[in-house]
C-alpha cells in the first residue's frame, strides 16, 4: 500500500460496537485529509419525544435511547430533575441509585471487554470463536456480566430499560434480604473483575501515544457516578448542571449524529481513561491496588488502545463498591419522598459506562417539559476518535489492508463507542422554548 | 396470532429424523440479527442470555450480528432476527433485500413490531421534527415516520417487548430446533401479575396502569415494583382499550371509586388527574398500534412538536480537515456566561 | 338385508334397479291438470356417458329434469382447464336458464352415466308458463326450489369447510 | 374422595385473650406446621408466614367498592385496635391449595427408545395451618373439593395439598360494599369445614372447636370458657354483619333467569366496559381453570409440563385450529357469569359463585356482578324455573376414575393418508385403551409439544390406529413420526357414540374431511355385526377427490352388499367420475331415510349442524341425531375447564352429543 496520490480508506460497517457507524479516511502523502467517523444511525428525535411529557415519564423514554446504558439514562435525567426540584432523597435511595449504576457498569464494561473488545487483542472475529478456544475466560466474563444482569433485574425488574427509577426515589426498594442474597454473585464476580484486570493488562497494544484532555466527573469522597464536578485535566472546574459553559454541540455533514466540542471547538475525551486518571484517588482500596499493580495510569492516559485496562479496573471499583452499598443497606419507610415540580432548567450530568451524559430540560409551569437537550458520551467522543484516526492512521497504512482495517477498527473500538445513543439529539436554546 | 410461520419454513432445523421424529439438523441453522432504527437493546438480549449463549453458538451458526462479531455475510440465513423500525429510505430498500435472504424473519422489540417510541411522530410533524433536530436538516435523511417492518415485508414472527424478553428468545430458539411452537401468550399482563400475587395497583392504589390492554411478557415486573404498566409489550389480544381509557378518565375524576365514603387512595403524582394523563399513557413505546392510537387520537397524549424548537444561533457546521488534538486556553472555560456558548 | 344398494364413486347409482319408464320427477308431483298439459311437451331422452349436451355460453334450447343417471356441470377457468362445480342426481334440473334471460347456459353440462332425461323445449316451456297461469303457478316454484338448493349448497361449497386450516411449522 | 374435616359436637366456646394470639400460632406451628394467616403487602392485604399477632393488619381495615380496595386505619374507639376488622382479604386462601404454577407432567424418551410421561406426584404437602379464613374462603373450598377431586378425575397435586390441612376460621365482624354471602347462603357465619373458629372481640377471641384437629389444638392452650356474656356479643356481632349485607343482593333463580337470556342486550352492554382482564377469575376462589406451559431444552429430548392458573376471558382458551369459540369479550363475560352462576350447577351441583365479591372488588373498570344479574333481571320477564338436571356426584365411584396417567406406545406403522393426514398403527398393551369404544380419544404426549386429544380411528386387539391431521405444531410432528417412534397416550377418554342406540334401526353415517376417522370405528363394530342394524348408510364429503380418507376401504365397502356408500367432494376436475357438491345433497336422492334413522355426524360444526337440520327435515329423531364436538383440551378429563359448552364438558360429558342434548348451544358458541 503506498504513500504516492489519493487513498481512499473505507470502513463500511463498524463491527462490535453498539449501534451503526463507518469510518472514512482521505490521505494524500501519508496526511490525513479527512477522517470522518459517519454514522447512520437512523435519527430517532428523541428530544422532540420528550416535549410534553412528565419527569416520571420521561424517565422511561429516555432509557430507550441506549439499550446498553439506560440507566445512565435514568440516572442524568433523575438528577436533573431532582436538582430543579429541590429534592432531597433519602441516603438510602441515595446509595442504591449507585448500586444500580453500578450493576449497570458492570453488565456494560464485562460485555466490552469481553465481547466486543478482548477478541480483536487475541486476534478472534468474535467472543464466540475466542470461547471455542479458551471457553473459560469467556465464561468467565459471562459470569460477570450476569451478575451486574442480575443485579439490575433485582433493582429494577430487568436488565435493559429497568422500571423502578422516579423522581424522589424508587418505585420500590428491595428487603434487604433479596440484597444480601446476591453477595455471593458478586464475590466472584468481584475475584474475577480483579483477574480480568491481570489478564488485559498483559495484552499488547498498539504503540501509540498522544496527549488527549480529558474530561470527567469528580467527587471529592466518590468515585463518579451519579454526582460530582465537570472537570478536565486542563483546568475545567463546573457543576454538573453546567456543561453548557464549557462545552457545545456541532453538526458535521457526514454524521447523523451531533458531535460536542471544548468551547475553543476542540476535541476532548471521556470514559474510563478519563475518569481514571482525573478520579483515581476515589478509586475503591481494592481497585486502587489493582491499579497500582498494573502501573499502567500513564499508558492508560497516552494509549487509547489501554482504555480496556481502565475498563478493568473500573469493574473491580464498581464490583467493591455493590458490595459496600449492600453491606450497609436499610430498606427505608418509603422507597420514595414527595416531589413538587416547579418550571426552570433541569440540568445534570453523570458517568455512564463510557463517558460523561449530559441532560438539560425545559421544564414549563405545567410541570411538562417544554424542550430537552441529551449529550451522549459517544457525540463528545466523536472528535476526539476524529483526531486519534487522523493522527494515528498513517502509522498503519503501511499494513496490508485488511490488517490496518483492523488496526483502525480495534481504535474506534477502544471508546466503546456507543451510536445508537449518539443519534438523533435536538438542541433547542432556553430562550426559545422557555 | 402473532407467530404465523409459514410451512415448511423451519424444516432446516426441524427435520425428523429416522425414529423419533426428533429434530435432526443436517447443519446448523444460520442466524442472522440485524438493526435498524432501535436502541440496541433487543439484540443486546441474546448476548444478556449468560447461561444458553456459547449452547446457542453451538446449535446455530451466527453468521451476522454486527454488534457482536467481525465476521459478516449477506445471507441466506434460516433464521434473520430483526431490530428497530424502518426511519430512512435506505432501510426500506435494506429490509426487502434481506427478506430476499431470509428463510424466517423474526421481528424483534417493539421497534420492529410496532415502530417504538419514534413512530409516535406523524408524516405532517416530520419536517418540523427534522428542523427541530438538526441545524442543517438536509444532511439528515429520513422518512416521514417510523414503521414497523411487517409494513414493508412478510414477517414470520414477532418477538413484542421493549426489550424482549429473553426467555421468550430462547422459547423460540428452542422451538427452532424442536418443531414445536413458541409459547408466547397473548393474553393481558394481569395474568401474569395475579398469579404472582401482586395485588392490581389500580384497585389498590389507584395508579394507572396498561396491564388489562397490554399482552404479558415481562413478568409483570411494573406491578410488582408498586407501578403501572406501561405497555412495552403492546397490545393484548382483543385489547378493549377504548372501555379501558374511558374506565380510567372516569376514575381520574373520582380516585376513591363510586362508595362515597370510601377513603381517597394515598397521593400519588403518578395518577392522572385529566384525560390528557389519561391519552399520554396510551402513547407509549407502542403508541403507534391501532389499539393505542385509536385512543390518543380521541384523547391527545402523542408527543407535543416543540414550535419555538428553532435555534437563536445554530451551532456552526464544521466542514474540512479532521479535528486535532490542542491545548484547551483556560479563559475559554472559566468564562461565566450564563447561558453557556449557545448563546 | 332390505337394501343392498350398490354405488359409489363410478358406480351406476340407481335407487331403483327397475329404472325403465320411470314417471318424471317433480312433473310427476304436480297437480292432474298441469301435470298432463307438461308432460304433453316432454320428450324422453337417452344419454351415454360423457355426452355433453349443454354448452356453457350457448343459447339454451331446453330445460330437462334427470330421471336417471348423473350429470356433471363444469366451467372452463383459465390455467385450470375444465372445473365441475357440482353433479346432478335424478330429480335434478338442468338448465334452468332456460327460462330465465338472457336464456344462454351459465355451464356445460356433460353427463357421467348412462343418462335418462325428460326435456322440454326452451320455446315451448317459456310458451306454457307465459299462457298457462296453472302450468307456471304450479311448475315454477319447484323449479324455484332446486335453484335455491343449489344456490345454498354453492355458499357450503365456498366456505371451503373442509380445507386444513394454515399449518404452522413451529 | 372426602376431604375436609371430621366435624363433632361443638364443645363450648372458650375466650383467647389477645396477648395470648400468638400461643395459638406456635400451637399451630407444633411438628413444624406451616402457618399463614393475613398481614399487609403492597398496600393491600394478603395471606403470607404468620410470625404472630404483630404481623396481623392490626389497626387496618380495607374499604371495598367496584373497581376499589383501599386501606384504611380504622377509627379510633374500642375496635382500632382489632386485628380482622375487614372484610374478604384481596386474595382467599386459594393459593395454597391450588397454586398458580406447580410441576404437572414430565416427559422424556428414556433409554429404550420408549416415552415416559410422569404425572408429577407433588412433593409430600407440608403440614398448613391457614388463619382469618372467613365463611365464603370455606365455602369456596368446598366447591373445590368437589370440582377437583369429586371425580371422575382427581387433581393430585389438589389433593395432597388439601389432605393435611388446619384451618382456623374468622367470623366476619363486618362486610364491605361487595360482599354478599349472605345471599349465597354461605356466610358469614362459618358452619362447617373449620377446625377452629374465631369471633373477634376488643379485647380477644371467642373461640369453637367444631372438629376432634380443632379441639386438639385448642386443648394445649388451657383457656378458659368464653362465658355467655361474649358468646352473646360475638353472636350479635356475626349477625349484624349478616343484616349489614342484606340476603337479596342477585336475583332469586339466577340460574333460571341466566339461561333464559342468553341473548339478552345486556351481555353487549357489559361487553364494551369489560376489559376482559381476567382479574375476575383470578381472585375468585372457586376459579379452577389451567393451562399448560410445556417447557424443554434445545434437543428437546425431555421436557416438563407446568401447570398454571388459566382465565377463560383470554382468546386462547377456547382456541383449537380452526379459531376461538369465544372470539369477542361478550362471549367471554357470558360464559364467566352463566358459569358461575348457572351451568355450575349442572356441572357440579352447586353455584359457582359463593359471594365474596372478590370479583367485584377486584375489577379494574368496577363491574359489579350483581348489578348485571339485577339488570338482566329487570329488563326480562320472570324466568320459568328450569329445574337443575339429577346428576350423580358420586359418579367416580361408579364409573371407576378417568385416567390420569399416561401409557406407553409405539407406532408400528405410518400410513399416509393424504397431503397433510397420516395414520399411524400404535401398538400398547393397556386394557383399558384397548378396551375403548368408538368415538372415544386419546390425549398423545411426546416430549417437548403439547398434548393434543386425537380421536381413535381404529382398535386393534394389540393397540390402535390414530388419523392425524397436521394442523398445529404438536398434530405435525406427529404426522411426521415413524415407525418405532414412541409416544404416551392417556385414555380412552370421553363417551364414544352410542352404536348400540342404533340397533334395530337405520343407521345413517355422515362424515366430512379428517371427520371420518372418529367414524371409522363405528363403521368397523356395524360390519362385524351387520345384521343388528337395518339398513346403513354412509355419506361422505371431502374438499378434493385426492383429500379422501381411507380411499380403498370405502371404495370396498361400496363395492360390497352390506352397506350403501356415497361420496361428494366439493371440487374436481374433468377426471373425477363421481359426485360434486355438499354432502347433505347426497341425502335427497336417496329415500328411507326417516324416523327410524339413528344419525352418526363428525366434521365441521357448520357441516354437521347443516347435515343435522336435513335430516331432521327428513324425519330423524333429534334425540337420535348424534354429533362429536372438537374443543380445545389441556387435560381430557374434566379439570382444565376449556371445553366447556353451556353446561357440559366436551372432554368428559362428550366428545359425542345428540342434537337434543346440545340445543341451541351449538349455534352460540360454534366456530
Amino acid at each position: 500500500m503506498g504513500h504516492g496520490g489519493d487513498l481512499r480508506f473505507q470502513v463500511e460497517n463498524l463491527t462490535r460496537v453498539e449501534g451503526e457507524g463507518s469510518l472514512h479516511l482521505r490521505v494524500r502523502d501519508g496526511v490525513v485529509e479527512e477522517a470522518h467517523l459517519a454514522i447512520f444511525e437512523a435519527p430517532r428525535y428523541f428530544e422532540a419525544l420528550v416535549v410534553g411529557r412528565t419527569p416520571d415519564e420521561v424517565i422511561d423514554i429516555v432509557a430507550r435511547i441506549c439499550g446498553i446504558c439506560p440507566v445512565a439514562y435514568q440516572m442524568s435525567a433523575v438528577h436533573a430533575f431532582e436538582d430543579l426540584f429541590h429534592v432531597a432523597v433519602h441516603p438510602q435511595v441515595r446509595a442504591l441509585r449507585r448500586l444500580l449504576y453500578c450493576a449497570e457498569w458492570i453488565e456494560s464494561h464485562a460485555l466490552h471487554i469481553y465481547l466486543l473488545h478482548a477478541p480483536d487483542f487475541l486476534g478472534y472475529p468474535s467472543a464466540i470463536e475466542l470461547a471455542r478456544d479458551q471457553r473459560e475466560l469467556v465464561n468467565g466474563g459471562l459470569r460477570l456480566k450476569k451478575a451486574g444482569n442480575h443485579l439490575l433485574s433485582v433493582l429494577g425488574g430487568r436488565p435493559i430499560h429497568p422500571v423502578s427509577v422516579r423522581v424522589g426515589g424508587f418505585s420500590r426498594m428491595p428487603d434487604r434480604a433479596e440484597l444480601v442474597a446476591l453477595r455471593p454473585s458478586l464475590e466472584e464476580a468481584l475475584a474475577l473483575s480483579q483477574a480480568t484486570v491481570d489478564v488485559v493488562t498483559g495484552l499488547e497494544a498498539p504503540a501509540f501515544e498522544r496527549e488527549p484532555r480529558l474530561v470527567a466527573l469528580k467527587h471529592r469522597s466518590e468515585y463518579p457516578l451519579n454526582d460530582g464536578r465537570i472537570v478536565s485535566n486542563d483546568g475545567v472546574n463546573l457543576r454538573a448542571s453546567d456543561w453548557g459553559k464549557a462545552f457545545h454541540e456541532v453538526q458535521v455533514p457526514w454524521s447523523n449524529a451531533l458531535q460536542a466540542r471544548a468551547g475553543d471547538g476542540l476535541p476532548y475525551l471521556l470514559g474510563p481513561a478519563a475518569r481514571v486518571v482525573l478520579a483515581g484517588e476515589q478509586l475503591h482500596p481494592l481497585a486502587k491496588e489493582a491499579l497500582v499493580r498494573t502501573g499502567a495510569l500513564e499508558s492508560i492516559r497516552r494509549n487509547p488502545y489501554r482504555s480496556i485496562v481502565a475498563r478493568a479496573i473500573e469493574l473491580v471499583h464498581v464490583c467493591a463498591e455493590a458490595l459496600d452499598i449492600i453491606d450497609a443497606y436499610v430498606k427505608p419507610e418509603a422507597p420514595a419522598v414527595a416531589v413538587t415540580p416547579r418550571p426552570g432548567i433541569a440540568a445534570w450530568a453523570t458517568e455512564a459506562p463510557r463517558g460523561l451524559l449530559f441532560h438539560r430540560y425545559v421544564v414549563g409551569d405545567d410541570g411538562k417539559v417544554a424542550a430537552a437537550t441529551i449529550v451522549p458520551p459517544t457525540s463528545q467522543n466523536q472528535a476526539a476518535i476524529e483526531a486519534d484516526l487522523a493522527t494515528f492512521a498513517p502509522a498503519v497504512l503501511d499494513l496490508p489492508m485488511g490488517e490496518a482495517t483492523h488496526r483502525l477498527e480495534q481504535l474506534i473500538r477502544s471508546y466503546d463507542p456507543c451510536i445508537s445513543c449518539a443519534t438523533h439529539f435536538l438542541d433547542l436554546s432556553v430562550e426559545d422554548a422557555g | 396470532m402473532d407467530v404465523a410461520m409459514r410451512a415448511g419454513a423451519a424444516a432446516a432445523t426441524a427435520g425428523p429424523n429416522h425414529a423419533t421424529g426428533r429434530s435432526a439438523a443436517t447443519r446448523r441453522p444460520r442466524v442472522g440479527v440485524v438493526k435498524f432504527a432501535s436502541c440496541d437493546g433487543c439484540q443486546l438480549t441474546i448476548l444478556d442470555v449468560e447461561d444458553h449463549l456459547l449452547e446457542i453458538a453451538e446449535r446455530f451458526e451466527i453468521v451476522e450480528f454486527a454488534e457482536a462479531t467481525s465476521r459478516r455475510s449477506s445471507g441466506p440465513f434460516d433464521v434473520l432476527l430483526v431490530e428497530g423500525s424502518i426511519s430512512t429510505p435506505e432501510q426500506a430498500v435494506e429490509i426487502a433485500r434481506l427478506r430476499a435472504e431470509a428463510k424466517l424473519l423474526v421481528a424483534i422489540g417493539a421497534c420492529a413490531t410496532a415502530g417504538g417510541i419514534q413512530a409516535l411522530r406523524t408524516a405532517a410533524e416530520h419536517e418540523a421534527f427534522r428542523a427541530a433536530v438538526y441545524p442543517v436538516p438536509a444532511y439528515v435523511d429520513s422518512l416521514a415516520t417510523a414503521r414497523p417492518i411487517s409494513e414493508f415485508v412478510h414477517v414470520d414472527a414477532e418477538l413484542r417487548g421493549c426489550p424482549i424478553s429473553p426467555e421468550q428468545l430462547v422459547e423460540v430458539l428452542v422451538s427452532l430446533t424442536t418443531g414445536r411452537r413458541p409459547q408466547l401468550p397473548d393474553q393481558a399482563v394481569c395474568l401474569e401479575c395475579k398469579r404472582r400475587g401482586i395485588p392490581c395497583v389500580v384497585v389498590a392504589r389507584g395508579l394507572p396502569c396498561l396491564g388489562p390492554v397490554t399482552r404479558t411478557g415481562c413478568g409483570a415486573i411494573c406491578p410488582a415494583f408498586g407501578r403501572g404498566c406501561y405497555g412495552c409489550f403492546g397490545p393484548r389480544e382483543q385489547a378493549n382499550t377504548a372501555g379501558y381509557a374511558a374506565a380510567l378518565v372516569w376514575q381520574a375524576a373520582n380516585p376513591a371509586g363510586d362508595d362515597p365514603n370510601a377513603p381517597m387512595p394515598p397521593p400519588d403524582s403518578r395518577r392522572p388527574v385529566d384525560e390528557a394523563d389519561v391519552g399520554r399513557l396510551f402513547a407509549g413505546f407502542n403508541g403507534a398500534t391501532a389499539p393505542m392510537r385509536s385512543i390518543t387520537d380521541k384523547l391527545g397524549g402523542r408527543p407535543v412538536m416543540p414550535l419555538r424548537a428553532t435555534l437563536a444561533s445554530p451551532p456552526e457546521t464544521l466542514l474540512g480537515g479532521p479535528p486535532r488534538w490542542g491545548a484547551m486556553p483556560a479563559d475559554t472555560i472559566k468564562s461565566e456566561d450564563p447561558d453557556g456558548p449557545r448563546g | 338385508m332390505s337394501s343392498a344398494q350398490r354405488t359409489g364413486p363410478g358406480a351406476a347409482p340407481t335407487d331403483d334397479p327397475s329404472g325403465r319408464s320411470e314417471p318424471v320427477p317433480i312433473v310427476a308431483t304436480l297437480p292432474p291438470g298441469p301435470r298432463e298439459r307438461l308432460l304433453a311437451l316432454v320428450t324422453r331422452r337417452e344419454l351415454d356417458a360423457g355426452a355433453t349436451f349443454m354448452h356453457e355460453g350457448d343459447v339454451t334450447a331446453s330445460m330437462s329434469i334427470i330421471v336417471r343417471g348423473r350429470i356433471a356441470l363444469r366451467l372452463r377457468v383459465p390455467e385450470r382447464g375444465a372445473v365441475t362445480i357440482l353433479t346432478l342426481d335424478p330429480g335434478d334440473i338442468v338448465g334452468w336458464s332456460a327460462i330465465v334471460p338472457p336464456y344462454r347456459a351459465t355451464t356445460s353440462a356433460t353427463t357421467l352415466e348412462p343418462t335418462e332425461l325428460a326435456t322440454i323445449a326452451a320455446e315451448e316451456l317459456r310458451a306454457i308458463l307465459t299462457s298457462d297461469a296453472e302450468v307456471a303457478a304450479a311448475f315454477l316454484p319447484r323449479v324455484m326450489e332446486t335453484i335455491a338448493a343449489r344456490v345454498e349448497a354453492t355458499r357450503d361449497q365456498l366456505l371451503d369447510l373442509f380445507r386444513g386450516v394454515e399449518v404452522d411449522p413451529w | 374422595m372426602v376431604i375436609g374435616p371430621d366435624t363433632i359436637a361443638t364443645t363450648p366456646t372458650q375466650f383467647l385473650p389477645r396477648h395470648r394470639f400468638d400461643d395459638l400460632v406456635e400451637a399451630l406451628g407444633e411438628g413444624g406446621r406451616r402457618v399463614v394467616g393475613p398481614t399487609i403487602a403492597d398496600g393491600a392485604i394478603v395471606f403470607a408466614d404468620l410470625a404472630g399477632h404483630e404481623s396481623l393488619p392490626a389497626g387496618w381495615t380495607l374499604q371495598t367498592s367496584p373497581g376499589r380496595a383501599l386501606l384504611e386505619r380504622l377509627p379510633d374507639g374500642p375496635r382500632e385496635s382489632r386485628t380482622f376488622q375487614y372484610p374478604v382479604s384481596g386474595e382467599g386462601i386459594r393459593r395454597f391449595t391450588f397454586p398458580s404454577r406447580v410441576d404437572a407432567l414430565a416427559m422424556e424418551t428414556a433409554e429404550d427408545g420408549t416415552v415416559r410421561v410422569r404425572v408429577a406426584a407433588p412433593a409430600e404437602p407440608m403440614p398448613l395451618a391457614v388463619v382469618g379464613a372467613r365463611a365464603c374462603d370455606l365455602a369456596a373450598l368446598a366447591v373445590h373439593d368437589r370440582v377437583l377431586v369429586g371425580g371422575p378425575a382427581i387433581d393430585p397435586d389438589y389433593a395432597a395439598r388439601r389432605r393435611d390441612l388446619l384451618i382456623v376460621a374468622v367470623e366476619c365482624a363486618l362486610a364491605g360494599s361487595t360482599c354478599f354471602c349472605a345471599s349465597m347462603g354461605t356466610g358469614p357465619e362459618v358452619t362447617a369445614g373449620a377446625d377452629l373458629v374465631l369471633n373477634e372481640l376488643d379485647d380477644g377471641f371467642v373461640v369453637r372447636a367444631p372438629t376432634a384437629a380443632g379441639e386438639r389444638v385448642l386443648a394445649t392452650l388451657g383457656l378458659a370458657a368464653a362465658g355467655p356474656d361474649r358468646a352473646t356479643t360475638a353472636a350479635a356481632q356475626t349477625a349484624a354483619t349478616r343484616a349489614a349485607m342484606g340476603t337479596t343482593a342477585i336475583p332469586a333463580d339466577a340460574r333460571s333467569l341466566l339461561l333464559a337470556n342468553l341473548e339478552h342486550p345486556r351481555w353487549d352492554a357489559v361487553a364494551e366496559r369489560c376489559i376482559a382482564c381476567a382479574n375476575c377469575t383470578l381472585v375468585c376462589p372457586t376459579c379452577f381453570c389451567t393451562g399448560l406451559e410445556v417447557g424443554s431444552g434445545f434437543d428437546g429430548a425431555a421436557s416438563s409440563a407446568t401447570r398454571t392458573w388459566d382465565s377463560c376471558f383470554t382468546e386462547g382458551f377456547a382456541q383449537i385450529a380452526g379459531g376461538s369459540f369465544r372470539p369477542r369479550h361478550r362471549d367471554r363475560y357470558r360464559q364467566w357469569l352463566t358459569h358461575k352462576f348457572a351451568t355450575w350447577w349442572d356441572q357440579f351441583g352447586t353455584s359457582g359463585c359463593i359471594g365474596c365479591g372478590r370479583c367485584v372488588a377486584w375489577c379494574p373498570v368496577g363491574i359489579d356482578v350483581r348489578a348485571e344479574l339485577n339488570a338482566i333481571a329487570e329488563t326480562a320477564p320472570t324466568p320459568a324455573p328450569i329445574a337443575v338436571p339429577a346428576r350423580d356426584t358420586v359418579e367416580a365411584a361408579d364409573t371407576g376414575l378417568a385416567p390420569l396417567e399416561f401409557s406407553p406406545a409405539t407406532v408400528v406403522s405410518v400410513i399416509p393418508e393424504t397431503a397433510d393426514t397420516t395414520t399411524l398403527r400404535l401398538a400398547t398393551d393397556d386394557p383399558r385403551i384397548l378396551a375403548g369404544l368408538p368415538g372415544q380419544f386419546v390425549m398423545v404426549g411426546v416430549p417437548a409439544f403439547a398434548i393434543p386429544p386425537i380421536s381413535i380411528s381404529r382398535f386393534h386387539p394389540d393397540g390402535l390406529e390414530l388419523t392425524i391431521r397436521a394442523a398445529g405444531a404438536a398434530t405435525s410432528f406427529l404426522t411426521k413420526l415413524r415407525k418405532g417412534a414412541a409416544l404416551g397416550l392417556r385414555g380412552p377418554l370421553g363417551r364414544g357414540w352410542p352404536v348400540a342406540d342404533a340397533a334395530g334401526r337405520d343407521l345413517v353415517i355422515v362424515a366430512g374431511g379428517i371427520g371420518l376417522a372418529p367414524l371409522r370405528p363405528v363403521i368397523d363394530a356395524v360390519l362385524r355385526d351387520r345384521d343388528r342394524y337395518h339398513d346403513v348408510r354412509i355419506y361422505l364429503g371431502a374438499r378434493t377427490p385426492r383429500d379422501r380418507l381411507f380411499v380403498e376401504e370405502i371404495d370396498a365397502l361400496a363395492a360390497s352388499d352390506d352397506v350403501l356408500v356415497r361420496v361428494t367432494v366439493d371440487r374436481a376436475g374433468p377426471e373425477w367420475l363421481g359426485r360434486v357438491g355438499i354432502v347433505t345433497q347426497l341425502f335427497k336422492s336417496v329415500r328411507g331415510t326417516g324416523a327410524d334413522a339413528t344419525a352418526f355426524i363428525c366434521g365441521p360444526e357448520r357441516m354437521m349442524a347443516a347435515t343435522a337440520d336435513v335430516l331432521g327435515d327428513l324425519g330423524v329423531p333429534r334425540e337420535h341425531t348424534w354429533v362429536t364436538l372438537e374443543r380445545h383440551m389441556e387435560c381430557g378429563v374434566g379439570l382444565c375447564g376449556h371445553c366447556q359448552l353451556g353446561t357440559r364438558f366436551v372432554c368428559k360429558d362428550g366428545p359425542v352429543f345428540s342434537v337434543a342434548e346440545l340445543g341451541e348451544d351449538l349455534r352460540r358458541e360454534g366456530l
